[in-house]
């Protein structure tokens, strides 16, 4: 399955990239997802996670064809 | 009801106004309240010259629409609007103007408040300054460089 | 700081923007809460044709210039607005606007509401209603005719 | 002493005059003057009472040259 991974603003210049596409084999959830994504950066604490748009906890599984985004507290408003 | 992302300058009084004179109906709603946040010139320590406002496009316009829906179904609304900035923004413009009518004051205020809490907390924007020291991004513990 | 009475239709988008221009910097305040009440045209069970704002002058003026001056030393207001109609008002037209500017969202959105719920409660005015079915003046217990 | 007395509103209208003024020769509070200024009608539970343009209480006494004012609840806004 092919996955589609994001990083915005200051987390998108700590990883180093802005997207990339992964692809498994086997079921796989959000935080091995960012720890292959980022290789092997460690997630910080505060980092918030979505799938196809909704906010989702780092434990959820992906599924083929999802967008996975990952990016810090957010601050607009 | 529409959630409206913008990456140019714009007046929230004037949108205030189409807005109303397009979607409502004049007579029926008695109570209209607004919140502009505007950028400010100085948050901290430094001056800032200008902003750049970071989105994530898809998921930012999906979670303000949402977040409009969500106010409609919670409070006993006419109809409620959002207009957000993003890119470079400069001190004195406008950021994001939230608006709601109703019938009566209570809904009105809390869904402004409302919908501007919301935002604040979970729609995905994040803010980077440019000071006279280089740039940073604008952290949540901070004081936000407008609100 | 000022507290306006008015006895003719004001446009209370416009008034804002010019209060801004003429009595607060660009870039210092990060926040604008506004309030408008307008006059609806309907009211427990009868169509009102229009409405009669009846008021008491000096201690109106009196009470509104108190209040925005209670209002700037409760909140870290920038400044803040009261716009109030009296004499004769239709439906559609905006009858008060309260507006207030501040650094963050909290005081501006606190202070807006405060303004508005002290002149609503404590404010000379008196609402006569002209319906199909004669004058009336409006009660406090019942749902106002705007708000 | 003079007081002017004012009546608004529904309290206007019951009592059927606008404007009045009193002469007292002895010290007397809002309540007394309300009594006279309405040729003894009953005052309302909830009626509102100033004394230049500031609320008072019913038992406040007046002075010379004070403007008394009575209305009913207020419904600006």
């Amino acid at each position: 399955m092919s996955i589609t991974v994001q990083f915005f603003a200051s987390l998108r210049e700590q990883v180093g990239k802005q997207q990339t596409t992964l692809d498994y084999e086997s079921p796989t959830n959000v935080l091995t997802v960012w720890s292959r994504a980022s290789d092997g950066t460690t997630m910080p604490d505060n980092t918030l996670c979505a799938i196809n748009m909704e906010y989702v906890k780092p434990d959820t599984m992906v599924a083929d064809g999802d967008e996975v985004a990952f990016f810090p507290p957010v601050t607009g408003g | 009801m529409p959630a409206i992302l913008l990456d140019k300058p714009f007046n929230p009084w004037d949108e205030i106004q189409a807005f109303q004179q397009d979607q409502l109906q004049s007579g029926h709603y008695g109570a209209t309240t607004s919140f502009v946040g505007t950028m400010r010139d100085f948050n901290i320590d430094d001056s800032v010259s200008h902003m750049t406002l970071e989105h994530y496009p898809a998921m930012t316009q999906h979670f303000l629409d949402k977040l409009c829906l969500q106010c409609n179904e919670r409070y006993a609304l006419d109809d409620c609007l959002i207009i957000h900035r993003f890119g470079d923004i400069r001190p004195g413009e406008p950021i994001v103007l939230t608006a709601a009518w109703s019938a009566h004051r209570a809904p009105s205020f809390d869904a402004c408040r409302f919908l501007m809490e919301e935002l604040k907390s979970h729609a995905p924007f994040w803010k980077k300054e440019i000071t006279e020291n280089g740039e940073r991004w604008v952290h949540n513990d901070q004081k936000s460089d407008e609100q």
